[in-house]
């Protein structure tokens, strides 16, 4: 039922929304919740596990019950809160976890099997026979998880954003908006966010008569406040935010809903954002959550949480019953019954089970004629789907006193929202009063202020806010109280009464939940004691109390008072489970960000990428790199194109794109010496003009990098490294420089993209470099094979070296990036006379293989030494030092029976092995002992053939010797060959 | 045929939403290194280029020709405002500065910049990064070198006024398109 | 006298229903500490809940206690992603990775306690020609290892898990995977209180709440320990203390290959069936499988320093995300309901160290960085084997902390990035 | 997420920085003269401290500079910067009471105290 009169309603707005399957309506301004609730709904969905009818308790973030699936196809969304979905029109939502449907659950069978359920059930059973755990399982799995998975793309968007502030503030009740006005005030810049739609905290669910500010009723005074702010240039404030992450140095994360009352409006709008907040300090008042009671059958639709029951009635205008209970150990609920009374409903009774209530609230209830029930509980409810009748009797009595209701109030105290203090690493104390977990050491800069520090009443609120932030916020300043001082009448307020079980004798035959969603009750929890379960953390995971997708917010106090009941340990010896990351849950999308799809990794491409792309290549990735990868024409097939592509080189001309290699310029007075120390052979004497192969160790002897390095002047060098260690070795450079011989003067600058790399090979390319520089001569005699020479093209200088990775004649020239494509269509122009055929990486790796090249891991995999791959002719025997050195002199580095670096023929040449393929012996039955693999296999269009490269025990010494391919299907005959297939002599590569 | 010369973006300048990128192309740069303590080092950089080189970590240096912009203890980005001089300067660079102790390295082309300007400049690539824009770069003195998502950039801040907001952006030529096009896509909301 | 747990049945779940459950033993004791063992086993994780199990059970040393400086299984065995899989590259691993998933396979029977180990499959996704190149070679040494394994090409992923992207289109597409049907998941927690019931029954004494705060030695013999539950004796200590593994040898003046780092995990809402399978996909780094309670289990990466903190930076967990979103993006509107992180003790081979050490009688098992849970059962294994005959296991001689000096590495890094 | 204080540039945030490990730890001079447990010692093995530790950063995208940071390994509190070459800062660290650091029971309960 609708009251008329509610501050946070639109009333002249009516919204139509839909759940399961029936229309219903509500206002502008309501939440899922608030709207069913007002339609009198109050069952929303079954139990996890017993399939017990249940709905909502609570108004905020720490419902476990009121959980739907809201939105269908694309936009559906599993587990959302009804408290926390803001009503739209058209809104689609349905219960979870039943079936047919939530009044008639099949599933609920198993609350009458409850009693074989217990905490651990599953550890106990099903094992028999071994091979039905599968079967069980997939029953035990649907029976499990609450609702659906999208099945679909979602339509909608998300970002980032990263904020620097001087002062957040979480939470904008009473205190957090006080602080902002405090803070503002001092000219700070502040962010000030705030989970709900609305701020104002608990001054939503305030009534207008009581409990003022300066003599104003507590939303005429927050209007007040937020007028001022809103006014203030420095001060931001953002709603429907949730501050779900406080990590190290104030970092925090919030996560801000962009369209909480749109809906499915609008595909790839952007629905959520991350804020990435660095703050110099923080503020939080982020206030406190209500705690049930545990008693039996304390699950049913219409036992709520008493504040939220005023919230509702408040601030929504929704009448929840008529014939009300509360239930309380508190005074705070008393604040129920008179909100209640101010809108002319009265309450059936008040149970309370502390025996002596002479504080001013309760008082007042008295005074009103409401009938309290003093040193008395609820020992058990009915109803069904929703409640009937509660059973009032006097603590340590028997007679029952059966009350007829349709809403019970329960309040059994209230948890501070501690959990960013401590995810924050703040430590906690318990204050036993009131049973409540407090901040006690801040760990960073932060203050927590209001309820959330543990101050329940109003009056001091207000009075520590004041002080306690303007200290906190004149670090440097302490004299000036800047800010206004608001005051509220005193009130007294009564002690509190612990009753974590309420009826503590019945625990075995009761049902008393303290996890409402994971359905955990104190019979589990006892259950998990007596087996031996005794660490909080135990309990937690033995019986899932706290796990459930409200994180305990309800539960995890309730569960440390009734272990502490049951074993007599003191709350603060048990401590609590860990406060982990996030506060509420957070949807992946949002932290996926924009950076999906095209986004999701960067993609880098040459400076002549677009012709790759206008001639059909075919990409490879190389690190982020997209390297072409071959060339199909009409129709060809892989291996078609990529023996075109290889035979065309070796025949002729190919051209092949090598601007990705990385390039390191290396000046200064030490770079030869350097160069002795980082690579494994001797630089000193490489003549200006001259290049060099190189290959790098690291300090374990294993190869990381190789490439050809060349002298361009007395000081000057100019490093390549593989594509995918371009950066890798950038930094180790840097780093032996920085830390290890600062006394060296060698500068390195990247200058991998000042250029684009043009590889032309093949015995026609000295054809194209000849028309490409007319005046330069490029004989062998005058330009030599691993020499290096600038020339100009229309003016723009070009390092021209002859270096090769195909065994054939090869000219690279290095042009700025952004004559790159110019050159290459040059030379395309050119070389059409000579059938210049671009060329992929595939035909790359073929054209290297023929020779026995090596690729930086496709051959090494971090286990493999120069002298493995054969290569002992550049590991310096002179040398006294270099990185890698010593590691090569180890007992099993020396071994002569390591895995080297072998050719492979198949006996069949007509078969190309597997790259990956393992090598044998024998055949032997399993396991096969194996001797080797594999790295590279090519059909080599040259030689007819294939070949193949691979690292094979003792391998070097057992040249011809036949091992075997043992393949799923067939065993392969091969050989060891050498591993230069192609121009053994090198007369190619020298003509 | 003669050798013509492209920009990295095909599209060198696109407007949306009021905020407009801008990839200035083809300017001269030349990485400077060299030691401060190096009495002879500093002033003959400083005479050739006729300009004070900064050493207070992340600022810049500008007169008409050039910024020197601070890039570490011992190193400097020269960023040609015009090409005019830019052969004649890496030449007497060459010539002046000891070769055993300096290393100037022409770097025109291995990064591109990218110049982003309009009102919400700040608030568009607060979403991308991490730094402290309104600290780090407070004034147009100050330069930063960090990342835009896990790109490495050099940014630098030439705001004319609030309204007009102005940033250069120095990115590896490999990473300017994504850069661009996230910048894009950032710019389809405003948050603020 | 040892009270023995009562056997887990049907039966005996009845039985108690009917007494309303007042009557469930405590599956294992909280025994006094006597002033000497035969071992001592310090750390209650799996691998040492394991070692003492099987030390009582293979070697007949039933006088042992367990030194947990917590509650059993509060390390990584209470924070892991739960994979358990055998197809690792190397003969010296697959051999002891296997030996423990043979161990898993019989696991809940042997002790009497449903550790709901699931062989739903792990697969391995490639997405680049390297990726295929190095997961066939796996695959080709797993085969003739005798570990089941099979190459699945783009459309047969597509089968065995409808819900991943296979198109070609997206920017790491998949290339195909392994698949290993044996391997699977199980419920971590369940394992830890399985061998600790299993253990306690044979005698071996659980001692929690109990830091090990030194090592006393006595001419390079090791004669106890410091606790701060006071000092207790004994000539054979075994440590298995995971992520603090270093911070034990330090009090024995032993220096280990090991870093310390932060490995953070996370799980989503909980929702029905959707995925029934494992998929690992080391390039973009992603793991995820669901639970039987219906959560996606995701594992990211490790972060980039030392830290003994349990948590890490969250630009870890949001690149996973990122790529869980590229394999499924169907998942992209599913929540993260938790998070967590371990402190996981890396080798520079990224493989354990299961060895004896200079100093006689104390024994370290370590270095499973981030992927040991899988080794659990066998770990303890050959674990108790070195213990009881101080000498290695055939199956863990290959693991000792002298590789590092010799440089017979055994170099997983090529199996995953993390590997899981 | 760390805020480190780069000696050059000031607070940057912990992506733009790489951690290099454990500091102080020198290459040998004389390789050739070590034994393969020298070497070993060297190349792999650490102290992997909790508590306070000396470890090298570099400001990977910044000014790409490595300097030395001492930090508290168990609740990740960075206490000093230091320049390379420099000796390392005697600090007062808070390291953890017990080598372990953690009260008795329960994970969580790092957070809670007694006083
Ligand atoms: C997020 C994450 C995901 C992972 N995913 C997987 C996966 O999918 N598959 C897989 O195979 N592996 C995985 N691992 C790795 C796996 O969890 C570990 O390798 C394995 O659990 C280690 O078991 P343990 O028993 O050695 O260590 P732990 O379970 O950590 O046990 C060590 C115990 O020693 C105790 N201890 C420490 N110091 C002392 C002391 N001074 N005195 C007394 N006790 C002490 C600790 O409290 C702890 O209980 C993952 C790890 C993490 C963190
Ligand atoms: N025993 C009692 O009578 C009792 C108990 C508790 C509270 N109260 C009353 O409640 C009021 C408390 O005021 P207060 O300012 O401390 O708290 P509050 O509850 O009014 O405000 C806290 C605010 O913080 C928000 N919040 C919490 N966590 C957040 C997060 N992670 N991200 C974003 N927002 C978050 C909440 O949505 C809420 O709006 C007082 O009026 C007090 O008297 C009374
Ligand atoms: C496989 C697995 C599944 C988990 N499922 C849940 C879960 O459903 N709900 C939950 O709250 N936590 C879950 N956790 C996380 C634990 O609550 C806890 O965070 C983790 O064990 C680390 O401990 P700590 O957070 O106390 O440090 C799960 C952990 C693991 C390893
Ligand atoms: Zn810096």
């Amino acid at each position: 039922m609708r009251l008329q009169n509610n501050k946070n309603l639109n009333q002249t707005k009516r919204i139509g929304f839909i759940f399961d399957g029936k229309k219903y309506y509500g206002y502008e301004g309501d939440t899922l919740a608030s709207a069913l609730l007002s339609n009198n709904v109050h069952l929303l969905g079954r139990s996890f596990k017993y399939h017990r009818p249940r709905g909502i308790i609570s108004a905020g973030c720490e419902e476990p019950n009121g959980i739907v699936q809201l939105e269908l196809n694309e936009f559906t969304e599993p587990n959302r809160r009804a408290t926390e979905i803001i009503l739209y029109e058209g809104l689609i939502a349905k219960s979870q976890n039943r079936w047919p449907s939530v009044k008639y659950d099949v599933g609920a069978i198993n609350d009458l099997l409850a009693p074989f359920f217990p905490a651990g059930f599953y550890y106990k059973t099903f094992m028999w026979p071994p091979k039905f755990w599968k079967t069980y399982e997939h029953f035990i799995r649907r029976a499990a998880g609450l609702g659906d998975s999208p099945k679909k793309d979602d339509p909608h968007k998300y970002e980032h954003y990263h904020y620097h502030c001087d002062t957040l503030i979480v939470g904008s009740g009473v205190s957090g908006l006080y602080a902002a006005k405090i803070a503002a005030s001092k000219n700070l810049k502040v962010l000030l966010v705030e989970q709900e739609a609305q701020t104002g905290g608990a001054i939503l669910s305030s009534n207008k008569h009581e409990n003022k500010i300066n003599g104003k009723n507590q939303t005429e005074w927050k209007h007040q406040i937020l007028d001022e702010l809103k006014k203030a240039k420095n001060v931001k404030i953002i709603t429907s935010t949730t501050l779900f992450a406080y990590m190290h140095y104030n970092y925090l994360l919030a996560i801000q809903d962009l369209q909480p009352s749109k809906g499915k409006d609008k595909k790839n709008s952007i629905r959520q954002v991350i804020w990435k907040i660095r703050a110099k300090k923080v503020i939080l008042a982020t206030g406190s959550i209500e705690r049930p009671l545990t008693f039996n059958n304390n699950d049913r639709p219409g036992i709520m949480l008493a504040n939220s029951v005023s919230k509702y009635l408040n601030g929504y205008g929704v009448k929840l019953g008529k014939d009300i209970v509360i239930f309380t150990n508190n005074d705070s609920a008393y604040q129920t019954a008179i909100d209640f009374h101010h809108h002319n409903i009265n309450i059936a009774a008040v149970v309370d089970v502390r025996n002596n209530i002479e504080s001013d609230i309760p008082l007042k209830v008295r005074n009103l004629g409401i009938k309290i029930y003093s040193g008395s509980i609820i020992s058990n409810t009915t109803g069904r789907r929703k409640i009937k009748t509660v059973h009032i009797k006097k603590i340590n009595e028997n007679n029952v006193k059966v009350l007829n209701c349709d809403l019970l109030c329960m309040s059994g105290g209230w948890s501070p929202t501690v959990h960013l203090f401590t995810q924050s690493r703040g430590k906690l104390k318990f204050r036993d009063e009131d049973s409540c977990f407090i901040p006690h050491q801040a760990h960073q800069n932060s203050l927590s202020i209001g309820s959330c520090n543990g101050v329940f009443d109003l009056k001091n609120i207000l009075k520590e806010t004041y002080s306690t932030v303007n200290f906190f916020l004149n670090a440097d300043k302490k004299d000036s109280l800047d800010g206004k001082v608001f005051e509220s009448e005193t009130i007294k307020i009564g002690k509190q009464e612990n009753a974590w079980l309420i009826n503590k004798k019945n625990i075995g035959k009761s049902k008393m939940f303290v996890d409402f969603q994971n359905d955990v009750t104190a019979k589990d929890i006892k259950i998990a004691l007596s087996e031996g379960f005794q660490s909080i953390e135990h309990v937690k995971r033995y019986t899932t109390n706290g796990m459930a997708t409200d994180q305990g917010k309800t539960s995890n106090v309730n569960a440390l008072g009734i272990i502490s009941e049951l074993t007599g340990q003191d709350i603060s010896d048990l401590g609590t489970t860990t406060f982990r990351l996030p506060y509420t849950p957070v949807t992946f999308g949002a932290m996926a960000g924009r950076f999906v799809k095209e986004f999701f990794d960067i993609e880098r491409t040459t400076s002549i990428h677009s012709w790759h792309v206008r001639n059909n290549a075919l990409f490879e990735d190389v690190g982020q790199w997209k390297r072409p990868w071959y060339y199909p024409k009409k129709n060809e097939t892989m291996d078609e194109a990529v023996s075109r592509e290889v035979k065309a080189t070796r025949d002729s001309l190919g051209i092949l794109d090598a601007s990705t290699l990385g390039k390191i310029d290396l000046k200064g007075r030490d770079v030869s010496e350097f160069l002795n120390r980082v690579y494994t052979n001797a630089w000193s004497k490489l003549a200006i003009g001259k290049c060099r192969y190189g290959v790098m160790l690291g300090d374990d002897g294993m190869v990381v990098d190789d490439g050809v390095t060349t002298r361009l002047g007395e000081h000057h060098y100019v490093m390549t490294t593989t594509t995918g260690n371009a950066a890798s070795v950038m930094s180790k450079l840097e780093d032996w420089l920085q830390t290890e011989w600062p006394e060296l003067e060698v500068y390195l600058t990247s200058v991998t993209e000042q250029f684009g790399t043009i590889s032309l090979n093949g015995p026609n390319s000295r054809k194209i470099v000849e028309s490409l520089f007319p005046d330069q001569n490029f004989s062998s005699e005058s330009f030599p094979h691993m020499s290096y020479k600038e020339f100009e093209i229309d003016n723009v200088p070009c390092r021209v070296m002859r270096i090769s990775f195909t065994g054939e004649i090869c000219y690279e020239i290095n042009i700025l990036g952004s004559y790159a494509l110019s050159l290459w269509n040059k030379c395309m122009d050119i070389g059409k006379n000579f059938n210049i055929t671009p060329y992929g990486t595939e035909a790359m790796h073929v054209l290297r293989a023929e020779k026995g090249y090596i690729i930086v891991g496709q051959e090494t995999d971090g286990s493999v030494t120069p002298v493995d791959l054969d290569m002992n002719w550049i590991v310096s025997k002179k040398k006294y030092d270099f990185v890698g050195k010593r590691a090569l002199l180890r007992s099993d580095t020396v071994k002569e029976d390591r895995k080297q670096l072998v050719g492979i023929l198949t006996v069949d040449p007509s078969i190309v092995l597997e790259e990956g393929s393992q090598l044998v012996e024998v055949e032997t039955s399993l396991p096969m002992p194996m001797v080797g693999h594999i790295t590279s296999s090519y059909y080599s269009p040259n030689l007819g053939r294939s070949i193949a490269l691979a690292l094979v025990k003792s391998g070097t010494k057992k040249k011809g010797a036949k091992l075997i391919v043992p393949t799923v299907n067939k065993s392969i005959e091969v050989e060891i060959a050498n591993p230069v297939f192609v121009d053994p002599g090198n007369e190619r590569l020298l003509a | 045929m003669s050798l013509i010369r492209n920009t990295v973006l095909e599209d060198i300048k696109i407007e949306k939403n009021g905020i407009s990128i801008e990839e200035l192309p083809f300017i001269g740069k030349i990485n400077l290194r060299g030691n401060t303590q190096d009495r002879d080092f500093l002033s003959n950089a400083e005479s050739v280029l006729d300009i004070l080189i900064p050493t207070d970590p992340n600022t810049k240096i500008q007169n008409k020709e050039l910024q020197v912009i601070w890039l570490s203890p011992n190193e400097w980005l020269l960023r040609f405002l015009n090409n005019d001089n830019f052969i004649r300067i890496f030449e007497e660079l060459n010539n002046k500065l000891n070769p055993e102790k300096t290393s100037i390295t022409d770097t025109s082309e291995n990064k591109t910049i990218i110049r982003i300007e309009g009102k919400h400049t700040t608030e568009l690539l607060r979403k991308f990064m991490v730094l402290d824009i309104d600290n780090a770069l407070k004034d147009n003195l100050r330069v930063a070198q960090t990342i835009f998502i896990k790109i490495p950039v050099l940014i630098i801040r030439n705001h004319l006024d609030q309204n007009k907001q102005s940033f250069d952006i120095h990115v590896n030529r490999s990473h300017a398109t994504y850069l661009r096009d996230l910048l894009l896509d950032g710019c389809n909301q405003f948050i603020n | 006298m040892i009270k023995r747990p009562k056997k887990y049945s049907v039966f005996s779940l009845v039985k108690n229903a009917l007494s309303y459950h007042e009557n469930w033993q405590p599956a294992w004791r909280n025994p006094e500490i006597k002033k000497e063992y035969d071992a001592i086993i310090v750390g209650g994780g799996g691998h040492g809940l394991t070692t003492a199990y099987y030390l009582a059970k293979n070697h007949g040393i039933k006088n042992i206690a367990i030194v947990e400086k917590g509650w059993i299984g509060g390390g990584n065995t209470g924070r892991n992603t739960t994979i358990i899989r055998s197809n690792y590259l190397w003969d010296q691993s697959a051999a002891i990775y296997d030996h423990a998933l043979k161990l898993w396979e019989g696991m809940s029977q042997e002790l009497n306690y449903n550790v709901m180990f699931s062989q739903r499959g792990v697969m391995n996704v490639a997405h680049n020609l390297h990726d295929v190149r190095e997961l066939k070679r796996r695959w080709n040494a797993n085969r003739l290892n005798g570990i089941d394994c099979e190459w699945l090409s783009t459309a047969e992923v597509k089968k065995f898990c409808p819900v991943i992207n296979t198109s070609p289109n997206i920017r790491y597409p998949v290339m195909g995977a392994t698949l290993q049907r044996r391997a699977g998941t199980a419920r971590h927690d369940a394992v830890a209180w399985g061998y600790a019931r299993g253990a306690d029954a044979m005698g071996v004494d659980i001692i929690q709440n109990c830091e090990v705060t030194g090592i006393n030695m006595n001419n390079g013999n090791v004669t106890g320990i410091e606790t701060t539950r006071g000092t207790i004796n004994s000539k054979k200590i075994g440590v298995v203390s995971a992520g603090h593994s270093s911070v034990i040898a330090k009090m024995a003046d032993i220096k280990l290959p090991l870093e310390s780092r932060p490995l953070q995990a996370l799980v989503s809402e909980p929702v029905k069936p959707i995925i029934d399978t494992v998929v690992m996909s080391n390039t973009i780094h992603a793991y995820v499988s669901q639970s039987d309670k219906g959560e996606l289990v995701i594992g990211a990466g490790t972060d980039g320093y030392n830290s003994y903190s349990q948590r890490g930076g969250f630009n870890i967990v949001e690149d996973t995300i990122m790529a869980i979103v590229e394999l499924f993006p169907l998942f992209s509107r599913m929540k993260m309901l938790r998070h967590w992180g371990g402190i996981v003790d890396i080798c520079p081979d990224a493989s354990p160290i299961i060895s004896k050490t200079h100093i006689n009688g104390l024994y370290f098992n370590c270095g499973w960085g981030t992927g040991g849970f899988k080794a659990t059962p066998g770990s303890g294994w050959v674990f108790a084997h070195t213990i009881a005959n101080d000498q290695p296991h055939a199956l863990n001689a290959p693991f000792s902390i002298n590789r590092f000096s010799s440089g017979e590495l055994v170099d997983e890094h090529g199996a995953a990035a993390v590997a899981h | 997420m760390l805020l480190i204080n780069c000696p050059y540039c000031g607070e940057r945030e912990q992506e733009e920085f790489t951690c290099g490990g454990e500091a102080h730890i020198e290459r040998p001079q004389n390789p050739p003269d070590l034994t393969d447990d020298q070497w070993a010692d060297y190349l792999f093995l650490r102290q992997n401290i909790k508590g306070l530790q000396y470890e090298r950063w570099n400001h990977a995208f910044g000014c790409r500079q490595w300097f030395n940071v001492a930090r508290n390994t168990a609740t990740d509190e960075i206490l000093a910067v230091y320049n390379m070459g420099e000796k390392p800062p005697q600090l007062e660290s808070n390291d953890p009471l017990t080598p372990c650091g953690e009260p008795p029971i329960g994970s969580g309960n790092f957070s809670t105290s007694k006083k």
